[in-house]
Formats: C-alpha cells, structure tokens, sequence
C-alpha cells in the first residue's frame, strides 16, 4: 500500500479519455487509466474489447485517435510515433512484426538503442539462447514462438524506460512462458516499466502489479494484485471464464 | 454546288511526337497561311481550319478521319506525315468518296497500291530522295554501300529504293542491317558498317534516328576513318538539331529550301513570324501550305465540294507557287514538282541562323519520281 | 492484391435505363464514338475480372486485344469470311493465347504476374512488328465489316453499333454472372488468401486459369469488334500502352465494380477524342487526370458514385 | 580469328558497347530497385526524371553557362529537390495503398513532365556535347573507344557499388529493409520512417538524374529519351530481383552485354531480347536471379 | 496398419539449408483419437503440420493416410480426400464476410465451384449450415461483417468453422487457442471436443490444460525428433519433458 501511495506522486504513463476510430467504427470510448513508474500494469478484457489499439494508440500508430496520453509528463497524442519511442517507449506488437527480409541477428539489432541502461546484446542472448543458434536464419522462417521471443528481445536493447508487450507469452512453451515471468520480473527490478496485454490472467497475477479491466472501449475496473484473490469472481465474471 | 454550304479543311498531323517539329503544328499556320492567302472565303462562306493530333498511330489517325467526315463536315484531309497515318486516312477518304492531301509521309505505295482517285502525295518520296541523295553519293565515288535501316515499311522501302538506285548506277550494297525503330543507340550498328568495309553508310531513317546515327557516326571515329554517312531522308529541322559542326558537307535531297529566292524567303519570313520567330520551314510546311492552296482553287473552278470533281479537278490545273513552280498532278496521285540536291555548308560558310544549306542541283520532276509506267497504281493506264 | 472494395449494383431497373440509352443515344452522339467506348468498356471489363476479383495484374492484355483483332481483320479482309466467323477465330485465338500465357503466368503473383504478362506480350508485340500478316506500322486497313449472318450489313453505322451493343450488353451481363457465380466467390477467397484457399481443398491454379482464359476471351471479342468498327487492326493495338490504357480505364472507372470499367473507357476515350486537337497538352491533361483520380477519387468514378446512387436507391 | 562467323575483334567491340549500355540500365534499375525496396513503388516516372535531369544540364549550359561538371552536381540536385516536392505532396499518400496507386500516380506524373518538356523544347532533341576533357577516343585496336563512353562505364560502376555498399553493408541498409515490410512498426522504434522514404526518394531520382547527365552527350536530349528506356528498366529491376539492389546493378550490366550480342545476330531482336530472357528467368526463379522469395 | 491409423509418417525427415527441422519422425496417429503435438518453440511442429498436409515437401521419408501413400499428392487434393489444416497465423478471407468465409468452404462439396455461368443465388441453401457453425463458434453476431475487421480472437474462431465447414475426416489445428481470451478457450475446447465424435484430430498447442483435457494421445517434439509419447499423465510424469517442455513451475504459471 505504501509503494501505491508513493508511485501515484509519479505517474510514468497517464492515458485520459482516449477515442480510437477505424474508419466509421469508433473502437475506444473514454480510455482512462495511469501507468505507474516501475510498475507492471496489465490490460486484462475479452477478445475484442480494444486492448491493442490502446497499445497502438500509444505508440501513435493507430489511425485516429484524441483524447490524451501523456508520457512522464509530454503529451504525445498529436506526436509522430518516432518521437514517441524516442521519449522512452518500446512496442513488442501482437503479430510480432519480425522483418523477413532480415536475418535474426540483423532483426535482433533493428531498434535503435534510445538511451543508455538497456540490456546488452549478450545479456539478451543469455535470456534466449535459441536465438543465438538461428542467428543468420532469416527472420520469418523462425518457429511461431521463437519469432515471439525474438520480438520480446529485440526491444530489451533499446534502453526504453517503458515497455509495451502486446499478449508476449502467446504461442509459446510453458516453459519459456514461465522464462518471460522471470523476465518481467527481472525488468521489474532493473525499474523499467511494463504495460502488458495478457489473455492469460494467471500467467498475469504471476507479474503483475495491477490490472485494469477492459470492456468496450472502457477502462471498468482496477485491481490490484494483492487483492486479486480476493476479486477474483468479479474478475471472472468480467472476462467470461 | 456545296453539299453543305462551306468548305472545311481538317490538318492531320503528328502534334507531339517525333515528327512533331518537321510537321506538327507548323503545318497547321502553313494551312492557315494558304487559307487567307486564298482570300479566306469560298463561295461567299468562311473556309474552316480544324486540325489534330494523330500521334503518328494509324488507329488514331483513322478514327479522327471517319469523325472528321461523318461529324464535323470536314471536305479535305491534308499533310498526314506517316505512312502509316496516310494509308488510314487514305482508306477511310476513299470509301466516303473525299480527298486526302499528304505531304508529310514518305513511302511510295501511297502512289502505287495504296493510290487512290481523290489521294495525293505532295512533297516528296523515297524514291525522289534516292534519285537525289544516292545517285549523287555514287556518282561522286560512294560504289560500296552498307544501310541502316530503320525497322518499319518506311525504313524498308527507303532501302529499297535508294539500293536499286545504287545498283543502277554500278554501286554494290555490301549489306544491311535493321535497326528497331525508334532507336537512340546506334553504337552497335555503326560498328557492323564499319566492319563491312563498305564507302558509303546509308541511313534508312529519319528524324531522331537519323541525328543520333549522325551523331555517334563521329563519336566513334568512323567519318574520320573515312567512310562517309549519306542521310537518305533528312529535313532542315534534323540539320538544326544536328548544328553544322555535325551535319556539315552532307548531301541530301529535299524539295523545298527557303533560302531559294525571293518568294520563298518571304513566305518563309511570314511562316516564321507566325510560329513566334527563330523558326525556318520544313518542306513538309512548304508543302502543306501548297497542298492546300491548290485545293482551294480547284475546288473554286470545279464549283463544288465533291471530292472525286475536286479531285479531277486538281489534275487538271497546273500548280505554281513558290513551293512548286511547275508542278503538276499525275493519274496515280502524285504531284510532280523539282527537287533540289542540297549539300550541307560547312560552320564558317554559314551566314547565320539557318543558312544550312547550299543547292547543288536541281533535278527536274520528271527525272525525280518514279516515272509512270512503273507505277502499280490500278489507276493508271496502261 | 488488395482493392477498393467492389460496389455491388444489381438492381434491374438501372440496368434497364442503361441498355435503354444505349439504344437511343446514336440519335444524339457519333455512333463510332459510343462503338469505340463500348470496344473498350468491354476490354476493361474483360480485364477488371482479372484484376478485380481475382486480384491479378495482367500488363499484358493488349496481346489478346490486338491479336484478336488482327486475326478477325485477317479472316475478313483476305479469307472474305463473315463477321461471324471472323470474329469467333479472333475469340479462339485470344482463348488459346490466354490459356498458354495464362498458364505460364498464374503461377506468379503481384508485380511478377504482371511483369511475366508484360513480357510475353512484347514477345506477341515482336511478332505482329515482324511478321507479314500484320503489315507492320500500317497494319490491316480497310477491313471490311460484312454481312453479318450474311443479312444484316454492318458497314451501315447504326447496324454496325447495334450488333457492337447487343454484343457488348451481353458479355457484361455475363461477366457479372461469372463474378456472382459460385465461381466468383471461390475466386474473392482466393484473391482474399491464396493459402487458406488450397488448405480448404481448392486447385487454386485452376480457378485462375479459367478466369485469365475468360478474361483473354472476352479482350479478344473486344478487340475482334474494335477491328471491324475501325476496320483497322494495328500494331497499337497490341502494344504495352494498350495494356496501361486499359488498366487506367479501369482504375479510373472503380476497380471490382460491375460498371465502373465501361465508365472509365468511355471517360479515357473521352479524353482522347477531345483533346486530340492540341498536341502535347493532351498527354499533360491525361496525365493530370491520372494524377487527380489517383490522389483523390482513388475507388474510381463509380466508387465516387456509388454512395450517392445509393442514396438515390439506384444501386443495391 | 571468328567466333560464330563474327570477327572475335567487332565481337569485343560490341561487347563492350553492350557494356557501356548496361551501365545506363543499372543506374537506372539501380535506383528503381532503391524506391521500389523502400517505397513498395514501382517509379514509372523515373524515365521522365531522368531526362529531366538531362534537361537540366541542357538548360543549365545555355541560360547560366554552367558546363558539364558543374551540371553532374546541379542537375542531381534539383531532380532530388523536384522528386522530394513529389514524394512529399503525392506519393505520401499512397503507401498504405496497393502498389497499383502508386504506379498510376507516377504514370500520369510521367506523362505531364514529359508533355511539358515536349511543349517547351519539341521532340527532335537538343545537342550537348561532350566536355572537352573527355573528348577523343582510345584506339583499343579492336574498336574506337570514346573516352567519354568509358568515363561513362567507370563513374557509373563507382555510384553502383557505392550505393550497394551502403545499402547492404551499413544499418542504414537495414532500417531501408525493414521499413518496406512494416514501416509503421520500424518508425514505432524511433526512427523517422517519413524523412527515410523521402530521402531515399530523393537519392533515387537523383541517381536518375545523374544518369541523364551522362547521357545527355551520348544521346541528343529530348523529352522522349526516358520513356525509351522505362519499360527495359522495368525488365532489368524484374529479373535481378524486385527491390534487390545487387540484383539490378548486375542484371542491368548482363542485359546490356546480351543486347549488345543481340544486335550482332539478330538486331530487329535487340528491343524483345530483354523480355524473352525475363520470361525465362522468371520461370526458372520466380523472384528473379538475385530475389529473395517469391 | 489397417484401419487403426488413419495418418502414419515414416522417417519423415525436413531440412532446411542444412538445419534439420524434423527429422526421422514416425508418428501414427489412431482414428477417432485427438492426438496433440507438444514441444518448445522450433521443435518442429507447425513443419510436421506443414509436410503432413503437404504444405512443405518431406526431404526424406513417407506420409500414408487411410492406406493410401500422399507423399507427392498437391495440397489442395489432400484436403478434397479429408483431410484439412488450419494455420498457426489466422487465416481468413478478409474481404468476404464471415458467413461467406464459411461458405465458401461449404461450397466445395457442393460441387459448383468451377460453374461460372450459374448465378450465385444457389449459394444461399448453404446459409442455414453457415449460420449454425458461425453459430457453434461464437461468432455469429458478426454475420455479415468483412472477417478483415474482427479481432485477432474472434478471426481464430471463424477459421476454426471454416475449417469445420468442410467436415473432414481429418482434422489438423495449429495452435486453435493462441490469442483466444478464457472465454473463447473454453468454448472451443468445447467445440473441438463435440467435432472430434467420428472425427480424428492432431493438434499442436501450447494451453496444457487444453492439452490435458482434450487428447488421447500426446507426442512430444524436441529438436525435430520425437522425445515422447503417451496419454497426459504419462508425459506429464516425464523428467524429460518437464524439463524441455513444461517447467517446472508450469503449475504456477499453468493455462486457464
Ligand atoms: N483494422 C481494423 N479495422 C476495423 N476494425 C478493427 C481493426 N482492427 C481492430 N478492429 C476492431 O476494433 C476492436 C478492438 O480491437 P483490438 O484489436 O484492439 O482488440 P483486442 O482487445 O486487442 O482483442 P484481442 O484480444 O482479440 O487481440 C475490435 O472489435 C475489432 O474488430
Ligand atoms: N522455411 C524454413 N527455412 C528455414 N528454417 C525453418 C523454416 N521453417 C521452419 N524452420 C525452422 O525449423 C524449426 C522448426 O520450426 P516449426 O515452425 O516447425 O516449430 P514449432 O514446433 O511449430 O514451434 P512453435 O511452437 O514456436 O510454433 C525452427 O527452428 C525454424 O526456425
Ligand atoms: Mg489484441
Ligand atoms: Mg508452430
């Protein structure tokens, strides 16, 4: 409770009414939630409910969008999205984005680093050995999960304070899911931050800090972790299971 | 009688292609000039200009013709430059019973097979330029030839009549190479001439080809090595392009320079003024403002607007102005007018803008197109 | 190759306006005009099978256009054979080309489709430059149109324009048939994800034969028909320009759109007709025209349209 | 001595000549490739560009009395500038769209540049001659070699390998790459995805223009002198492997060299050769020789 | 092998550039079984899946089904004989709607595929069927949206019945659940379980729990070769697979 206190004084990321549209659908009505420094935030909703395109609408990638998002304190809703991940953010999207016309090794060193106190590329492979071996492979023809792993790992680099992991444990082994929540954590400590969309809520509880539940377009509800047990009906029932 | 109560003359010509400066809208002020030269009215009616653009495509060329007669009364078709725009027109002309006046194109059918009662080919051919140009070239010592030849029924027929010449004469052709049409590179041909050993390089193309071959004929070393070029179709406009550092000392053929005397300087001077100044006249201009011309009179004298009276008409009545001053109308189409052998001066020989050439000698009509009797024109007598 | 999303338009009685017309408009506007249009609006149909619903970029249908054309010209200038007859072995050849072209090509997608059509019809382009039977630059002139059936005689105009728009409603009545046929839809999938389709048990390399041969077939009819309104059959026919004209027709029509490549063929056709006096600037024009459409009306003249005539109830 | 009943010495000869061409097709598919790789489009109007930029050499020689040297860096300049105005206002707006869109706006882009020259300076071609450092030739003992033509090959040779070293070879090359698949997830990472596409653009054309002012003392500079070439251009980027710069530098090269044969054998070939060897090299490998994919 | 098996591979072997993908695998797959394929990430699988349905061509090594030898039958002609893949990437027909997504595969067995000439209106008998499989999988309020504008869930569930739609013998899905939310899992564990009656499925997941509740039989894939075969429980007991495979935390982090 104490750290909660202390970490609404220093909000990284604060999303305040946030409107999407893909053409004439209006996918985002009112998106509000904060992101705190340090913290692991997750987007829990079902299927559908506009978890990515607040991702997107983040990172300034997706269509149109008002609203406001601010980022340690810059608003960003009105910047291109290269200046957006040079004030510190990093996107790992849901399809994964692995370039086909690049090796792994040449998709692993892509992101520019932004800052300094990113991981370095040893430090990267020593957290995912696999692709080390499949280095000069091209990028595309990796297994579905090494190209997840391969899109967590790339942006480890880069130095971005703030990470944006779109569903990063789909398609992958139990083993490597339980790998990436050491990861997380493991970030966690190194003091990134880290806003995540999970399907999977138990993998989530394992990492997270709080959660915010999504539907149409709307944040409807926090929790935060520690008393997930004890919401953990209300959750249910929000996400249909 | 005039079917329709005027008389309205459709210029069809190449306005933004190749052929575009040589003809193009040149012709168009050439027409307008022999319009109000002839007094603009006919039969107490305006005389129409209309004109267009064939691109040099005969689906074009023949589709604007058939609107031109079905919709816009249009009596007459003249310059057509492009064999292939001319036989269009020429068809379309022949089954609506109007006359076609081509001065631009080239080739000799338009006077044998392709001929027709109301069709007339004005200026100049392949064959007037052969007699010209390639006899000249072998008289004065060019007896081995080697020909470049642009790879479209023009380019052929050029050779074709420029080889029988040369053959004639006791030259021998020690080959030929086709060139695709259009061509900017003519490196590799021109290095086959020159391994042909052969005096005499004849250039079976016009235009842009011709000026490129030219141009890189002296690139490459070959003029200096001593073979020599013979531009079998060249127009003032090329020899402009070329400036007379290149084309300087070539022969050719041509039937119209306006440098010639008097009147053709002062029509010249006012076709000039008219397309903005800096300009001389092609022959294909000077042809095209006589073409006209003479239509206009016949069609006064023959009192009506029917092409085939028209036509007949045209044949009878003599033609001389500054273009031809002795010119007269055969049975196959052909208007048979002198030519002029013209060499091209050397940069220090010239006086100015576009002194370009010195006439060397006249050739009589007669002598310069294909005498009648050869002619396969179904309309000929024989 | 994804599109603007096709516009479907079924209703009977816009059709019926149209078709009506067709049949009164050679009273007020030159009948070799509308014939020229309907050549062309059939081309672009023919070609926009391909293109709209099957999602394949053929560069080279002026080959089945020209080809056509210069066999019927052949067949009724030299052999004396009817329009008919003529115009069915300008069809078969059309068919037969496209089934070899088609077969060669349709197993390459996207800018590789349209550049191996590119190339085999420069190769057919060579051919008709160097071969006799075409007569080069000149080509075939004055072919004469005939009897049709050995009644009706074509060299009157508006003969002539109502067999080309009996023709002409009939092949796109049947395109639009093809499109909305079960066969149509398997196309949509397969333009949609080619490797979803095969995974659901479809010859995907089938399905594009048959409709690269339709559409060739049907390029070919054009161009049979251009041959004997113009009586002409001529190396631009078979030249690349013609495939990008048809492919601007098209576009500038509304890709996948039952009408819009007949609106596009009249509207280029337009152009040319009425720019054709002023040189250069007609090119310039054309091109600004392209440059226009392509930054603004990009789902083509009926895309634009369509929500209007939506409006209006023309269009379901 | 002849091979195939051609003395061995014209073979060299046109070999050689075949060469001189085929750098004009490489600087040219060279920078196709480039737009093409990054853009996702396919340049139709870079035959006009290209001839713009010989116009401008032409231009600039007879109304500011800038020669030759002067002109290789002017006229690159002001085609990058005139291609940077089009990328900006245009062709910006067309990526997310089928590459179609964007072949029609460089069509009718072509079509309007060319139309204007057209109107302004005719058809029949302006003279421009070779600068007098380079003018006469080297008797190679098989041919007559002009100097200017074999300053055309090496300057051409330079850029291509200059480019192609920057391109494959630096990160630069990378980001190029990866931004033609999924520039929104490249420019996601920081990188300015939009000034990358002009830039690129830019550089593209402008090797265009370089390439007419190389030409423009082979060839007389006329407005048509680029849609002469397109279509071949087009052919070599298909066969070397659609957006591979490798590809299209040594394909554009070969091509030159087996036209260059052609025309020794079978001239009225020599414009068809070009496709015939694409259908071929396409059904054999459907990406083209250095394409990676199908 | 009778009528036991219904698809056997014999040393199937894969390589690519010189990487052994799969290599020597025989797998024998019971009818009327759900049969699983686990293993990490690259082991293999989706390339099993790819050279079973012939997607990939085997580098060695055979692939019978019902008997019959399809080593070098095309794609398309494996799933007109029953058996049908979906892919680990959605796959759906964009710009058709989602009844039409499920039609144009009903549309197959009709058997009007190639009439171009017969107007489209004989599609809609198929409708009721489409609209009970849109139905089966929970995507039916979406009818006649473009499946193009679904989210990434609800486009797995519309490949799942156009997969369906086919009523195949066989049944080959690649990784169904990914991305669905719990929800969604749910019902198509459902779904898979009540298709699965006279039907034979092979499946590659990575939701253990989906694993354990709907196979018969699991084989476990490591590095190309097969590590393990047998029912959950036995695998799940395997010190090799647990380590390889499941973790051994894989109860804390385990699937919903
Ligand atoms: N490109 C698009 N065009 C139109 N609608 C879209 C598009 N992408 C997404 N949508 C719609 O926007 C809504 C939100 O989609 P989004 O991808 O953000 O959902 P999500 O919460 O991430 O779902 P999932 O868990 O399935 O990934 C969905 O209803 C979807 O149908
Ligand atoms: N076309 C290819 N070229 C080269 N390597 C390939 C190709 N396809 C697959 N591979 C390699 O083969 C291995 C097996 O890939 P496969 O896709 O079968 O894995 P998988 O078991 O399905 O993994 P996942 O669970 O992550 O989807 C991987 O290491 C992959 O990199
Ligand atoms: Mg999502
Ligand atoms: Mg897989």
């Amino acid at each position: 409770m104490e750290r909660l206190a202390m970490a609404e004084s220093e909000i990284l990321l604060s999303v305040k009414d946030l409107h999407a549209h893909y053409g004439e659908s209006h996918v985002l009505h009112g998106m509000s939630f904060d992101v705190p420094k340090g913290e692991v935030v997750t987007l829990l909703g079902r299927n559908g409910v506009g978890k990515t395109t607040t991702m997107r609408c983040i990172m300034g990638i997706a269509g149109k969008r008002t609203g406001s998002v601010k980022y340690s304190g810059t608003e960003t809703i009105h910047l291109s999205s290269n200046r957006i991940a040079r004030l510190g953010l990093a996107y790992c999207p849901e399809e994964r984005g692995i370039f086909s016309s690049l090796s792994v090794k040449e998709n692993m060193v892509l992101p520019p680093v932004i800052k300094p106190g990113g991981l370095s590329l040893d430090e990267v492979y020593e957290l995912f050995p696999r692709l080390l071996e499949r280095g000069s492979s091209q990028g595309t023809k990796l297994s579905g999960g090494e190209q997840q792993m391969l899109a967590i790992a790339r942006i480890l680099r880069t130095g971005a304070d703030m990470l944006l992991l779109d569903e990063p444990t789909e398609g992958l082994a139990p083993v490597i899911v339980s790998h990436i929540g050491d990861i997380i954590r493991t970030l966690r400590e190194k003091g990134f931050t880290i806003l995540l969309v999970e399907q999977n809520f138990h993998f989530a509880a394992t990492v997270a800090d709080r959660h915010y539940v999504v539907e149409h377009g709307q944040v409807i509800d926090m929790i935060p972790n520690e008393s997930l047990a004890a919401n953990m009906d209300k959750l249910k029932s929000y996400l249909g299971v | 009688q005039y079917s329709d109560g005027k008389v309205k003359i459709g210029v069809l010509t190449d306005l933004s292609g190749t052929y575009s400066d040589l003809a193009g809208k040149g012709t168009i002020v050439a027409a307008q000039m022999a319009i109000d030269d002839f007094g603009g009215k006919l039969n107490g009616q305006t005389i129409e200009l209309i004109s267009a653009d064939h691109q040099n495509k005969a689906d074009i060329a023949s589709g604007i013709a058939r609107k031109w007669y079905d919709t816009e009364q249009v009596d007459v078709i003249a310059e057509l430059v492009t064999t292939a725009a001319a036989i269009a027109v020429r068809e379309v002309s022949k089954e609506k019973g109007k006359v076609d006046l081509v001065s631009g194109a080239a080739s000799t059918p338009l006077t044998n097979d392709k001929c027709s009662a109301t069709g007339f080919h004005w200026t100049y051919d392949t064959y007037a330029m052969a007699v010209g140009t390639g006899d000249a070239v072998v008289k004065s010592g060019g007896k081995t030839w080697f020909f470049l030849t642009a790879d479209y029924a023009f380019g052929h027929n050029l050779q074709a009549q420029t080889e029988r010449v040369v053959k004639a004469n006791g030259g021998t052709v020690k080959g030929a190479v086709k060139h695709p049409f259009p061509n900017s590179d003519f490196s590799s041909f021109l290095l086959q001439a020159q391994a042909s050993g052969a005096q005499i390089i004849g250039l079976a193309n016009a235009g842009a080809d011709t000026i490129n071959a030219i141009k890189q004929a002296k690139e490459f070393g070959i003029t200096q090595a001593g073979q020599s070029l013979a531009g079998l179709l060249v127009f003032i406009t090329d020899v402009h392009s070329l400036g007379l550092e290149n084309a300087q000392g070539m022969m050719l053929t041509t039937g119209f320079y306006w440098d010639m005397d008097d009147q053709t300087r002062a029509w010249s001077k006012r076709w000039s003024e008219k397309m903005g100044g800096g300009k001389m006249p092609s022959m294909v201009h000077a042809g095209t403002y006589s073409q006209v011309l003479h239509y206009l009179k016949s069609t006064a004298a023959a009192k009506t607007d029917e092409g085939i009276k028209v036509a007949d008409e045209m044949r009878k009545l003599p033609i001389a102005d500054f273009f031809a001053k002795n010119g007269k109308i055969r049975a196959d189409g052909r208007m048979v007018h002198d030519m002029y052998l013209a060499q091209v001066k050397k940069p220090s020989e010239s006086k100015g803008p576009w002194d370009y050439y010195k006439i060397v000698r006249t050739i009589p009509g007669d002598e310069a197109y294909q005498p009648l009797a050869e002619s396969t024109c179904p309309l000929v007598k024989k | 190759m994804t599109l603007s999303p096709s516009v479907p338009s079924r209703q009977k009685p816009f059709i019926l306006a149209l078709i009506g017309l067709g049949l009164v408009l050679p009273f007020a506007v030159y009948p070799v005009f509308l014939m020229k249009g309907l050549c062309f609006g059939l081309f672009a149909a023919a070609f926009n099978l391909l293109l709209g619903y099957v999602g394949l970029l053929s560069f080279g249908h002026a080959m089945f256009f020209g080809w056509s054309a210069y066999l019927t010209a052949y067949a009724a200038k030299e052999w004396g054979l009817t329009p008919e007859i003529a115009i069915l072995l300008g069809v078969a050849l059309a068919t037969v080309l496209g089934a070899v072209v088609g077969w060669l090509a349709i197993r390459r997608q996207g800018i590789y489709f349209a550049m191996i059509t590119l190339a085999l019809a420069q190769l057919g382009f060579f051919v008709a430059v160097q071969a006799p039977m075409t007569h080069g630059e000149d080509g075939i002139q004055g072919v004469p149109r005939g009897h049709l059936f050995g009644l009706f005689d074509l060299s009157d105009t508006m003969t002539m324009y109502y067999f080309v728009l009996a023709v002409f409603v009939a092949s796109l009545l049947f395109l639009h048939r093809v499109v909305n046929s079960p066969f149509g839809q398997v196309l949509k999938a397969i333009r949609d994800n080619e490797p979803r389709a095969v995974s659901l048990g479809y010859e995907v390399g089938r399905y594009k034969l048959i409709a690269f041969v339709l559409s060739s077939a049907f390029a070919g009819l054009a161009g049979s028909l251009k041959s004997l309104v113009f009586q002409l059959a001529s190396l631009a026919d078979v030249s690349w320009h013609m495939s990008g004209e048809v492919v601007l027709m098209t576009l500038l029509g509304g890709v996948g759109t039952v009408l819009g490549p007949m609106v596009g063929a009249f509207l280029v056709v337009a152009i040319q007709d009425f720019f054709a006096g002023i040189g250069s600037w007609v090119i310039i024009i054309q091109g600004v025209i392209f440059v226009v459409c392509v930054l603004l009306f990009r789902s083509g003249m009926i895309g634009v349209l369509a929500p209007w005539l939506k409006r209006r109830g023309i269009t379901g | 001595m002849t091979i195939l009943g051609i003395p061995t010495q014209a073979l060299f000869g046109q070999l050689l000549l075949g060469l001189i061409n085929g750098a004009f097709y490489a600087m040219l598919s060279l920078g196709l490739a480039l737009i093409f790789g990054l853009l996702n489009i396919i340049n139709f109007s870079h035959g006009a560009l290209y001839m713009m930029g010989a116009f401008v050499a032409w231009l600039a020689l007879n109304f500011l009395g800038l020669g030759y040297w002067p002109a290789l860096i002017v006229a690159p300049l002001v085609v990058a500038l005139v291609g940077i105005i089009i990328e900006r206002t245009m062709l910006c707006r067309l990526y997310k769209l089928d590459h179609l869109y964007g072949l029609l706006l460089t069509f009718g882009l072509a079509l309007i540049i060319e139309g204007l020259f057209r109107e302004g300076y005719g058809v029949s071609g302006q003279p421009y001659s070779v600068p007098k450092e380079l003018a006469g030739g080297w008797n190679l003992g098989f041919m007559f070699l002009p100097i200017y033509r074999g300053w055309v090959v090496v300057a051409s040779l330079v850029l291509c390998l200059g480019t192609w070293y920057a391109i494959e070879k630096t990160k630069l090359g990378a980001y190029l790459r990866a931004g033609t698949e999924n520039p929104t997830l490249v420019q996601a990472f920081g990188i300015n995805v939009p000034l990358m596409i002009t830039l690129t653009y830019g550089f593209g054309v402008a090797l265009a223009a370089i390439a007419g002012v190389l030409a423009a003392p082979i060839y007389q500079v006329s407005p048509k002198m680029g849609s002469d070439l397109i279509i071949v251009v087009f052919a070599v980027v298909v066969i070397g492997g659609m957006g591979s710069i490798l590809g299209s530098i040594v394909t554009g090269y070969m091509l030159g060299l087996v036209e260059g044969l052609t025309k020794v054998f079978y001239p009225e070939a020599a414009s068809t050769v070009i496709f015939m060897v694409m259908v071929v090299v396409l059904l054999i490998k459907p990406a083209g020789l250095f394409g990676k994919g199908a | 092998m009778g009528d036991e098996f219904i698809v056997e591979t014999r040393s199937l072997t894969k390589e690519f550039k010189g990487f052994v993908a799969v290599s020597d695998v025989n797998l024998r797959v019971r009818r009327h079984t759900i049969h699983a394929l686990i293993g990490p990430n690259g082991a293999g699988k989706t390339t099993c899946f790819n050279l079973v349905t012939k997607f990939l061509t085997p580098t060695k090594g055979q692939i019978l089904f019902n008997g019959t030898d399809i080593t070098h039958t095309q794609p398309a002609a494996i799933a007109r004989h029953g058996m049908v893949r979906s892919f680990q990437i959605s796959a759906v027909f964009g710009h058709l709607t989602v009844l039409e997504n499920v039609r144009v595969a009903l549309q197959r067995k009709q058997g009007k595929s190639f009439q171009f000439w017969r107007s489209g209106e004989c599609l809609n008998e198929l409708n009721t069927r489409a609209e009970e499989l849109i139905e089966a999988v929970g995507v039916a309020e979406y009818r006649d949206t473009p499946a193009g504008e679904l989210s990434y869930g609800r486009k797995r569930a519309l490949e799942i019945a156009t997969t369906l739609a086919l009523d195949p013998e066989m049944l080959l899905l690649d990784e169904p659940m990914a991305g669905m939310g719990a929800e969604d899992v749910r019902r198509t564990a459902d779904l898979i379980r009540r298709v699965s009656a006279n039907r034979t499925i092979l499946m590659v997941e990575h939701n253990l729990s989906v694993v354990a509740d709907l196979s018969d039989t699991i084989t476990v894939l490591k590095l190309g070769r097969v590590l393990a075969e047998g029912s959950y429980a036995e695998i799940s007991d395997n010190p090799e697979v647990v380590e390889a495979y499941m973790g051994s935390g894989h109860g804390a982090a385990g699937h919903g």
